[in-house]
């Protein structure tokens, strides 16, 4: 439905896009995933047509539409802040969408009754911007860039600005609007929540390119690469050396952990995601393949759990989460473990499978 | 609120008041003056006709400067080009040109001696010393004030609010008429507003083009050599109270002027 | 860049262009036929006595309109008080009333047969017809331009820039040196440049309140009428190339004029 | 140290604070929560001097500076966004701050140094704000609050605007400048998580109104209000019905809970947190006091777990939290299990507590 080749974009020297290409099915709802500055906005408006790529095509519908201004390419936008009419009211702002494309008046109106019903706004339909509040805009936005029955729907960091119980009012609102009208969407977040629970498909980006492109479950549970995995979720950063080349084994902190493939250099970075991590304070660390004796760094409160920072004997900062309110203090002994399996391991930016800890062997076999 | 009613803002507030007292004087003076003879009697027959000419000449110069200048305005606010900088130079310098100055150099290029002024002239169509005349003096000293305030009040439209109507299916034209033209319409009117009372008022330009037919401007300089200030009166009072017209209109909108960056 | 190049631009481009043509066209005729006559032979006794006595008075009356506009300017940007609107309007006032109307005004407030003038002429400092003169119907028309631009400046400032410095222990007037006027600099700056020109392009005022010593601007006029528009060029130049200079500094200032909300 | 009295702040009609009054310890860290327009910034900058309050009194350091100037005050301010004077480098900016109050050069120096180094900027000292990034910039804004030697420390949610990394990172740093320097700091926010992990002492603000006060731990586990329990945490309203009086017992879905004290109305809400559910999916709902078979209305996905709404046979909507990226859909049958011991249950907005759940008791006695 929609597909972007090699659009790449210079401005000067600076070059915000480098040949990216990324395609969405119809019905599809991917997210372009990236951190701030990764060229995932330029990429929507070049797609929309308000941004002219220096290089690369454009086809929505089949149709290259390079070339075509943007009134002649069926998107539907939504920017990442309020951009309602503010001389007209939600009602008329739905309307004039709806207006170059259904002259008839009647089937207008009810046409717009129907889609400020869809997001529960027909009670304010005769508001002005400046009387609806954050989220009600938000609503009404979401709607008038349905109104045009649009190819494809770009929503642009939609939901940033507005406090945490609203966005996951909108975020549910916008799968269900998805599930209702079926329009293929391209939504753009630098956040991972946001990502990992709206989209059919994850399209990551950094500096410009693609990075990653998968289901939110392949790119969670197997990264790619070292981007990939850090982005997706908070993790530590082992830092390991390979001691023996046949077959790949990397050392850290005592422990020893077999290597798939060959890996390039002898530097190799394991990741471990906190919640991966079991501690001797709840009795979680004793089942695991790798146990390691440390000291809290800190404990700071959550809510639900906390999050506690120890430091492993070289030095490396782990985080994990500890349920309620722990007495943990800064100086604390603190044991922790975690199983081989749930590492990712990275040699020069490259992921390597972690098969087994060589110490979880020897217990293997006392 | 905030810094009000505190000890050490008085040296401000002392200083401004003297300027403001030396805005206010001449005002109460010529008030004052005012009140003692009766102006309605002392209206000339030259005043009368310098009033009719301008009240036509200065609404003319002030829909010719918005028709181009409007366009302008919004070509500056949106777009960027080589030369740019030559461009904005060139709208700026009318205003910052001296009246006079402007005068003779208008002169220089429609006068009645010129190829464009007598070609003209030849026609009937006299460019010196006619309503043509007087218009192009006021349009070309005032027109800077509607391009550059309706710039500004095009440079404040949120350009998203744009992009959002072309995504809608409106082409560049429709969507400067349905949203950009309503949305800066406060500073677009109040450019209208100063470019009108700049051209009613003009001077020095008016003088070297179009001694002859009188506006009010020029009746009062004539009306002063020949009966001194108070002869001035009718002609200056009417022109006080199109001013503070004009300043109400400006306050109306909600946009008093000011020269702020672009 | 994004509106660039795409079909419909030219309708806005060509009106404007059409404004820009008229800008442009008295600008190049007028140097056409300067480069014929020999300006610097020309340069007549008068027209020297003009230029000193306009270059002596413009900077008095901007410094007088700065040192006191800009505290008006800042009270302006960072106060709210009663009568605020009213003292607004009187700001704007001198900017949208016809020159020659405000020579007049002043003239009844300070010619030589009011009080104030009569007292002052009596002790040898006559207010019209002197370099004072010149310096007051300057100041008058001129002062707005400094105290409007400098306000914006003010208020384009972070109020917590500010507060920031005044939780620092610095009091107000402390804080308004080294913060607020710093940050605001270029739009003062453009201001104080503004006025400049307004001031020593200034005719209508001038005229009414001191026809003699001669300034540029008047001495263009009385050349112009005895001896046509090539006696205004050597003058008329200078002012050009003065107008150009200013251009050149509030480009450089990074703040072309506007006449922008407030 | 600080103490406010009082403090009532009106703009025309519109009451923005309503005689509010707290007091912070000498090096105490409080945070004042609360939803946006709640009052928390007038708050700060009345306690500053930058807004005049309608009434009440400020005393700081035993002093009451309420007709004082803001330079005669010793705060050290922070603001949400970026307030760094953009004409100075990051050195200048710091020993602006430090020259009213130290007139020795060489001492000023020093101090300069030693505050950037504090937060890791000594190698930034040189530059302007415009060339640091948002968390350098924020950090210099910090120290340069400290410069001073305030006397007290407000910081108006300086978090705002930075990426998710970035604020943890600060947040810790925060925590780090307090423990080292001992200011006394008032912190205002909206993130119920910044307040639960930063606090020694929490303040809830609601409409210019203080309506909790307490140690995280107190406030999390025993809201006073049902405010305060829906503001700290996101949870499930059940609504029950009073069923009896003496003793008070609440039906909910089949089960009755036996309340505490004399609830005013027969209205209850029971509020019920998400980490307090358990499922049958995973197995952690059968130990549960109470039972209630539910059907999946959404699930999405979070990262290290999924968030699963249910519906129960009321039609209330239920979230829960289940590992990983579970195999739920909309319409399956999920049964969930919560303690009655974890509901919260509110009459009229006041808390009433809940002793056991009735079922349970007959469980007990098969």
């Amino acid at each position: 439905m929609l597909s972007v080749t090699g659009l790449t974009k210079r401005y000067g020297d600076e070059t915000v896009l480098a040949a990216l290409s990324l395609s969405v099915d119809g019905g599809e709802f991917v997210t372009l995933l990236g951190p701030s500055g990764c060229g995932k906005t330029t990429t929507l408006l070049a797609i929309a047509g308000h941004v002219t790529p220096t290089a690369g095509t454009v086809s929505i519908g089949g149709r290259d539409v390079t070339d075509s201004p943007p009134e002649a390419r069926s998107c539907g936008l939504v920017f990442q802040q309020d951009a309602l009419f503010p001389h007209m009211t939600a009602r008329e702002n739905v309307a004039y969408a709806l207006a170059p494309h259904d002259p008839d008046e009647q089937r207008q109106e009810r046409r717009v009754d129907d889609l400020l019903s869809l997001v529960g706004m027909a009670d304010h339909a005769g508001k002005h911007p400046e009387q609806l509040s954050g989220g009600q805009r938000r609503r009404v936005e979401l709607v008038r860039a349905l109104a045009t029955d649009p190819d494809v729907l770009l929503l642009d960091e939609p939901l940033t600005g507005l406090d945490r119980a609203l966005r996951e009012d909108l975020r549910a609102e916008i799968a269900r609007v998805h599930d209702r009208t079926g329009v293929t969407t391209l939504y753009v977040t630098h956040d991972q929540t946001e990502a990992l629970s709206l989209s059919d498909r994850l399209v990551i980006l950094d500096d410009g390119r693609v990075v990653g492109e998968g289901t939110p479950r392949s790119l969670y549970e197997r990264p790619p690469n070292r981007f990939v995995a850090s982005f997706l979720g908070p993790s530590a950063e082992l830092t390991a050396t390979l001691v023996s080349d046949d077959p790949p084994i990397a050392a850290w902190c005592g422990h020893e952990f077999v290597l798939e493939g060959s890996p390039p250099g002898d530097q190799i970075t394991l990741l471990l995601r906190p919640d991966d991590v079991g501690n001797s304070f709840e009795g979680t660390a004793t089942a695991r393949d790798v146990r390691v004796e440390a000291t809290v760094q800190d404990a700071s409160h959550r809510g639900p759990h906390s999050s506690v920072t120890v430091e492993a004997p070289d030095g490396t900062h782990l985080s994990l989460a500890v349920e309620g309110f722990p007495d943990l203090h800064r100086g604390d002994d603190l044991a922790v473990g975690f199983d081989a399996a749930d590492l990712f391991a990275f040699a020069g930016g490259e992921r390597c499978a972690v098969s087994r800890s060589r110490e979880a062997e020897y217990y293997d076999e006392p | 609120m905030t810094w009000l009613g505190r000890r050490d803002h008085w040296v401000f507030a002392a200083l401004g008041a003297v300027l403001l007292g030396y805005f206010l004087f001449p005002f109460v003076a010529f008030l004052g003056r005012t009140t003692a003879s009766a102006p309605a009697e002392a209206v000339s027959p030259t005043a009368r006709e310098a009033a009719v000419n301008s009240l036509v000449t200065a609404p003319v110069a002030t829909a010719v400067a918005t028709v181009f200048g409007v366009p302008l305005a919004y070509t500056l606010a949106r777009t960027s080009f080589r030369g740019k900088r030559l461009v904005e130079a060139l709208v700026v310098l009318p205003l910052v040109l001296p009246p006079v100055v402007a005068g003779a150099m208008l002169l220089t290029g429609i006068g009645r001696f010129t190829p464009v002024g007598g070609f003209l002239a030849g026609l009937g169509l006299g460019l010196t010393d006619s309503r043509a005349g007087i218009v192009l003096a006021q349009t070309f000293v005032a027109a800077p004030f509607v391009v550059i305030t309706a710039r500004a009040g095009f440079a404040s439209v949120d350009r998203r609010l744009e992009q959002a109507s072309r995504s809608m299916g409106y082409g560049r034209v429709a969507t400067f008429w349905h949203v950009s033209l309503p949305l800066a319409r406060g500073m677009v009117l109040a450019g209208v507003v100063l470019t009108f009372a700049r051209a009613i008022g003009e001077f020095g330009a008016t003088m070297m083009v179009a001694f002859n037919p009188r506006t009010m401007p020029t009746a009062i300089w004539v009306e002063f050599v020949s009966g001194g200030v108070d002869a001035t009166v009718p002609l200056a009072l009417a022109l006080l109270a199109i001013s503070l017209l004009v300043i109400l209109a400006t306050q109306r909108i909600g946009r008093a002027p000011t020269l702020a960056g672009w």
